[in-house]
């Protein structure tokens, strides 16, 4: 560990929330989006124990509704979105790159800054009383008939949004302007190409969102009839320019992990990534088809029949590239030298479970069956196995690999790869049941139901309940291990990487000498003759 | 556990086999290649896992290999192929009602369904359907968007304020089955649910005869004809005549042709000055306000009627 | 240079605002996007030296476009067929009788 | 660490390059790119009004038309030219800033604030207070009562949320203005330091784009009634 770090080249509370420095910057996120994600997490579990009952075991539907409304926003616009880009991303992609900070880095700290005034809006929202909108903000709902605080809710996604287009610009930025001499794109590592796909989203996507919630205030303000139908307005239009964000910011969460996935399948099964010109294209692939496809939730909103057929031909579009990645992750662990810490057990997970996820969204895709399953608890399942199981697994992960890098420190694997299997089991006990109960029928965003769904609700709530105490054992530990963990050493998990050829922790600067590369990434061929030799 | 619990909804209309059959294809491609890569990433984590320390890697390495690539690329390709057309000529299929469809009025509100037959009947949270007749629901909302989902059927279409939405379904089985609103609409959304009774033929004639005044919709539309003084104008050429309207195309001063539907009829109570039929004035006063949504259903059934071959020309 | 792209940019406005005044039917709005496309080319290629650019940044316009498209063609693409399937069938007299549902409608 | 930063902002006071690049190159790559990545979110910004739009512009013409009819087409005509010529002397005052000339770049950035205070003057004060008078914001004062009224509304509402962004944009712009007129003032920029004020160009170049658009969308529409 050198002398002096990032983490201790300066004190005091001014030195963290003045700093421009980008991995101080990632610290920042990581603490407010762990704050975040605590808060959707206690919604979560409220809500499960509610459904132990049929009829509701602790809160009135009122109350519910205001739960998973909360969920939903803090979750989505405030923990997953900005989890891996602006967490690891921010961490990684400089010193990936071989540069000395992001382009921009005031602008990053500023886009810090606008997310926590969107989230402060938000956490007003609920403590003055919640909202109680769902996180989709449907008109005329919204607008005409709810008396909570949907412009608090709504005014915090809006200015959050702003933080994530300056995150994007800052990386796309980045990625073209900061390479390390001889870093050409084909030598990028996948994670930067995961980022660049995520990117792309942030900017293009973002601004739509930002807009259409401005006209559900200004609706909501003055009732002008943008969106009310009974002043000509249009209610599936809001849904159309919602959904053109926030489809493509599925993606925005799923890309990241993928990434994360293909680094660490690689690093530990210690080989070359397979099929890498795949992965990368597959990343970009997926940024772009997926704006083609939001009219897939809409297949049962009164959308056009028309429509609903186009969108659903290029949903399934959607499902190719990430079926080549699958594969290729497959391939990679072919004739590897596999080991199994920590960071290893989620991407293994994060593959059984994206499968199950991806694969259950071609149901969704498919017009007939989506006429059944649309908005039940098969769309709940789905998207959590792509969220939970995909995204947050890959964070978990990403967070894992790189923790000797970002804190110089080790954490007791063995409670690691314990949390691990935790959450994988907790996950699918939660979620799996979610899927018959989807297919039998019952809607989503009830606080009462019929009393025959109750078993499958049950065993839901206790696999709940696993998954939470998963989620509080690496928070113990890995808080545990900045003081106490053995120090770490700039590679300990042999990996290749321009972010493992500098100190752990990195310094201010990151390199003590611009990185110049000359070879395509995941050289761990060459690394292991390397190691033979010694 | 209090109650037995299923695992599979019931097919109970013509519709869910055919969905089913889609969503076994569909899970036995999910089965077999989650089987697949589960089956692969395990065989290869055991077989290759690392023994000792800095063990070298196994030699002949292959990092990419094109025809594989391509065979990845195209086989899901087919897959997703098959899996759109196949859902797609059931989704068009159900997309419109058959013409000889029965058709029932459902007015979704915060919290509760309000069903309407042609006859007059009228029904809360309940919907009495005969068994394999096909049925059409048209339906709008006073509020908010809801959905009505009947799981049983495979069914579910969203009921949007200030427009008709359309659903249809026959039953194949006699019984009890839900039907949900899954839209979100606002506090009461779990509440807003009911049961579906389809019966047979013989039951439910009786049940629909029974405790009617013999009032039809039509009738109560017409009523509603004098009592909003629609008759004024539209009995007395001042505007266009109802009778032989509906279902016919209409000429408006824009140049435009419409079909006299549901919507149009609807759209010209609430919003007359929208759509000008050529050759009239415009001076129909709006009725939005006045005249619930469950009025101008009557209304337009009144108007239905009058034929659209132009019998009861007589009338008002 | 800049004199010459901002009197083009006037006469173009000039045009377009007099045009504006003799009805060519739906030409008009056509007539005003083809004027407005081109002075928004004048002012991006000199005005925004985008003649002169990296073909990096011009691919950024072009992806700006390009998304603009998609949201624009997709979405129109819902509105403008929305009716063409999904209005109610017409009034079918002979069905209604073959009910025995509407026993007592006008029509018996 | 502080202190070496404030050591770099004195030295970056005599222009050169931040910390993270290697060379002026590529920090006015970057720049550059950064700038049109942020107006390509712009352009999804107003795009996805301008999509609103023309949807209901196609669902209710002559509602539309009948709106756009009681605009003055002559004040938008004469906003146009003044924000054109706000353009042209932006590009003046960065070919100024280009070829290090401080004293012409303060001239033209003051007329461009001024042209641009013009046209916001013409739009608020003359424009908005006269719509407001006559019964024309919906939502606050709508006395409008030919046929279609809500669908009139509706222009209304387009016509006042994309002018009303527009002109927040320009607002905006004047406030960066008057930031760069005292750092012109102070002699930040120079020849080959002045990225500032060319980013800060396409942003104002940006705007005048979007009002191109605007221009006839809302008051040309009704114009040959």
């Amino acid at each position: 560990m050198p002398r002096v770090h990032y983490l201790n080249a300066d004190y005091g509370i001014k030195s963290w929330l003045l700093t421009t420095d980008h991995k101080r910057i990632a610290w920042l996120y990581l603490v407010s989006i762990t704050f975040f994600f605590s808060i959707g997490g206690v919604a979560a579990t409220l809500m499960r124990l509610n459904l132990l009952e049929p009829q509701g075991l602790i809160v009135e539907p009122e109350t519910y509704n205001k739960l998973f409304s909360m969920h939903g926003i803090v979750m989505i616009f405030f923990f997953l979105v900005p989890s891996i880009p602006a967490v690891l991303g921010n961490f990684l992609i400089p010193l990936m790159l071989g540069a000395r900070d992001v382009a921009f880095p005031r602008l990053n700290l500023l886009s810090w800054y606008v997310f926590m005034t969107g989230g402060s809006f938000v956490l007003y929202a609920l403590i003055a009383g919640g909202v109680d909108t769902g996180w989709t903000f449907y008109t005329p709902l919204s607008t005409l008939y709810l008396n909570t605080h949907v412009m608090a809710a709504a005014g915090g996604v809006f200015i959050a949004g702003f933080s994530s287009i300056l995150t994007g610009l800052n990386f796309v930025v980045t990625i073209h302007k900061m390479r390390a001499p001889g870093l050409t794109w084909f030598r990028l590592p996948l994670f930067i190409w995961a980022m660049y796909a995520t990117s792309i989203i942030f900017i293009i996507g973002t601004p739509v969102v930002a807009i259409t919630l401005a006209l559900l205030i200004i609706e909501r303000f003055f009732h002008v009839g943008i969106f009310d139908p009974a002043l000509g307005g249009d209610p599936i239009l809001f849904q159309h320019l919602f959904w053109f964000y926030s489809h493509p910011a599925v993606y925005v969460m799923i890309l990241p992990s993928m990434g994360v996935v293909s680094e660490l399948v690689t690093a530990f099964s210690r080989k070359k990534i397979f099929g890498y010109h795949f992965i990368a294209f597959s990343s970009v692939a997926i940024a772009v088809i997926g704006f083609l496809v939001w009219g897939h939730h809409m297949f049962v909103s009164g959308q056009s029949v028309y429509a609903g057929l186009v969108f659903s031909a290029l949903s399934m579009a959607v499902a190719i590239p990430s079926a080549v990645k699958v594969f290729n992750w497959t391939a990679t662990l072919y004739k590897g030298s596999i080991s199994y810490e920590a960071p290893m057990l989620y991407a293994l997970g994060f593959i059984g479970l994206f499968t199950i996820g991806g694969l259950t969204g071609l149901y969704l895709a498919t017009t007939a069956i989506d006429q059944h399953v649309h908005a039940t608890y098969f769309v709940i399942a789905h998207f959590h196995y792509i969220m939970v199981g995909g995204a947050v697994m890959g964070y978990m992960g990403g967070i894992h690999y790189w923790w000797p890098k970002i804190s110089g420190r080790l954490y007791p694997d063995a409670w690691a790869r314990v949390a691990a299997i935790i959450i994988f089991v907790g996950f699918n006990l939660t979620f799996f049941p979610q899927f018959i109960l989807g297919y039998l029928g019952m809607p989503r965003r009830y606080a009462v139901y019929p009393p025959e769904f109750q078993t499958l609700n049950v065993i839901s709530t206790a696999g709940a309940s696993i998954l939470g105490l998963g989620y509080i054992i690496p928070l113990i530990y890995l808080a545990w291990s900045i003081r106490y963990g053995p120090v770490a050493g700039p590679n300990p998990w042999k990996a290749t990487g321009l972010e493992w050829t500098t100190s752990s922790p990195p310094t201010t600067h990151n390199f003590e000498e611009t990185p110049v590369v000359t070879e395509e990434p995941y050289g761990y061929d060459r690394l292991a003759e390397e190691i033979q030799v010694a | 556990m209090p109650h037995a619990f299923p695992l599979f909804p019931q097919e109970a209309s013509t519709l869910a086999p055919a969905v089913d059959h889609l969503f076994y294809f569909l899970t036995a491609v999910s089965v077999f290649f989650s089987a697949l890569i589960f089956l692969l990433v395990f065989y290869f984590a055991v077989k290759y896992r690392r023994r000792s320390k800095d063990e070298p890697l196994p030699k002949n390495q292959i990092i990419n290999n094109i025809p594989l690539e391509v065979m990845w690329t195209v086989i899901p390709m087919i897959l997703v192929a098959i899996m759109y057309f196949w859902g797609a000529d059931i989704f068009v299929k159900n997309a419109q009602p058959p013409k000889n469809a029965t058709e029932i009025f459902v007015i979704g509100k915060q919290w509760m369904w309000h069903i309407e037959h042609t006859n007059g009947k009228r029904e809360i949270n309940a919907l009495h359907i005969p068994v394999n007749v096909p049925i059409k629901l048209t339906m709008t909302s006073q509020d908010v968007i809801h959905d009505f989902f009947v799981p049983a059927f495979r069914v579910k279409k969203d009921v949007l304020p200030d427009r008709y939405t359309t659903e249809w379904f026959e039953a194949t089985r006699v019984g009890k089955y839900h039907f949900f609103c899954n839209q979100y609409c606002g506090m009461g959304h779990s509440l807003m649910r009911g049961w579906v009774y389809v019966m047979s033929p013989e039951d439910y004639q009786r049940w629909l005869e029974s405790g009617v005044s013999g009032v039809t919709m039509a009738d109560q539309g017409e009523t509603l004809y004098h009592q909003f003084g629609c008759i004024t104008c539209h009995g007395t050429g001042k505007g266009p005549a109802f009778a032989g309207l509906y279902g016919k195309p209409v000429k408006l001063t824009d140049g435009q042709t419409v079909i006299a539907s549901d919507a149009y009829i609807r759209e010209s109570i609430l919003y007359p000055t929208a759509q000008i039929v050529n050759g009239y004035p415009p001076i129909m006063p709006t009725f939005k306000g006045q005249v619930s949504e469950e009025q101008v259903l009557q209304l337009t059934a009144y108007i239905k009627s009058l034929g659209s071959t132009g019998r009861n020309t007589g009338t008002p | 240079m800049y004199f010459v792209v901002f009197f083009s940019l006037l006469t173009l406005t000039l045009l377009t605002w007099q045009i504006a005044y003799i009805d060519l039917g739906r030409w008009n709005m056509v007539v005003a996007l083809i004027i407005s496309i081109t002075k928004t080319v004048l002012v991006a290629a000199f005005f925004m030296h985008l003649r002169w650019s990296a073909s990096m940044v011009r691919l950024v316009v072009f992806a700006a476009v390009f998304w603009l498209a998609i949201m624009l063609t997709l979405t129109l693409g819902d509105i403008f067929t929305r009716n063409m399937v999904s209005q109610p069938q017409p009034w079918q007299a002979s069905s209604v009788v073959s009910q025995p549902t509407t026993a007592g409608s006008p029509q018996r | 660490m502080i202190a070496s930063r404030r050591k770099y902002k004195l030295h970056n006071s005599q222009a050169v390059v931040a910390e993270q690049f290697d060379d002026r190159t590529q920090q006015h790559e970057a720049a550059s790119l950064g700038m049109w990545i942020f107006l390509a979110t712009e352009v999804m910004f107003f795009g996805a009004l301008f999509t609103g739009y023309t949807i209901y512009r196609n669902l209710y013409t002559t509602a539309f038309e009948a709106g756009s009819h009681l605009l003055n087409a002559k004040i938008g005509a004469l906003n146009t030219a003044v924000l054109i010529g706000s353009s042209l002397t932006m590009a003046l005052a960065v070919h100024a800033a280009q070829t290090g000339m401080r004293k012409r770049l303060m001239t033209f950035l003051v007329s461009t604030m001024v042209l641009g205070g013009v046209f916001l003057y013409i739009k608020f004060a003359i424009e908005w207070v006269h719509d407001y008078r006559d019964g024309m914001v919906p939502g606050l004062h709508f006395t409008y009562s030919g046929p279609q009224a809500s669908h009139v509304a509706m222009f209304f509402c387009f016509y006042f949320i994309m002018t009303g962004v527009h002109a927040l944009h320009m607002i905006i712009g004047e406030g960066v203005m008057t930031v760069l007129l005292i750092m012109a003032w102070r002699g930040r920029f120079s020849k080959e330091s002045h990225n500032h004020i060319e980013m800060f160009g396409l942003y104002w170049h940006f705007i005048d784009i979007i009002w191109i658009f605007l221009f006839p969308l809302l008051y040309l529409l009704g114009a040959h009634y």
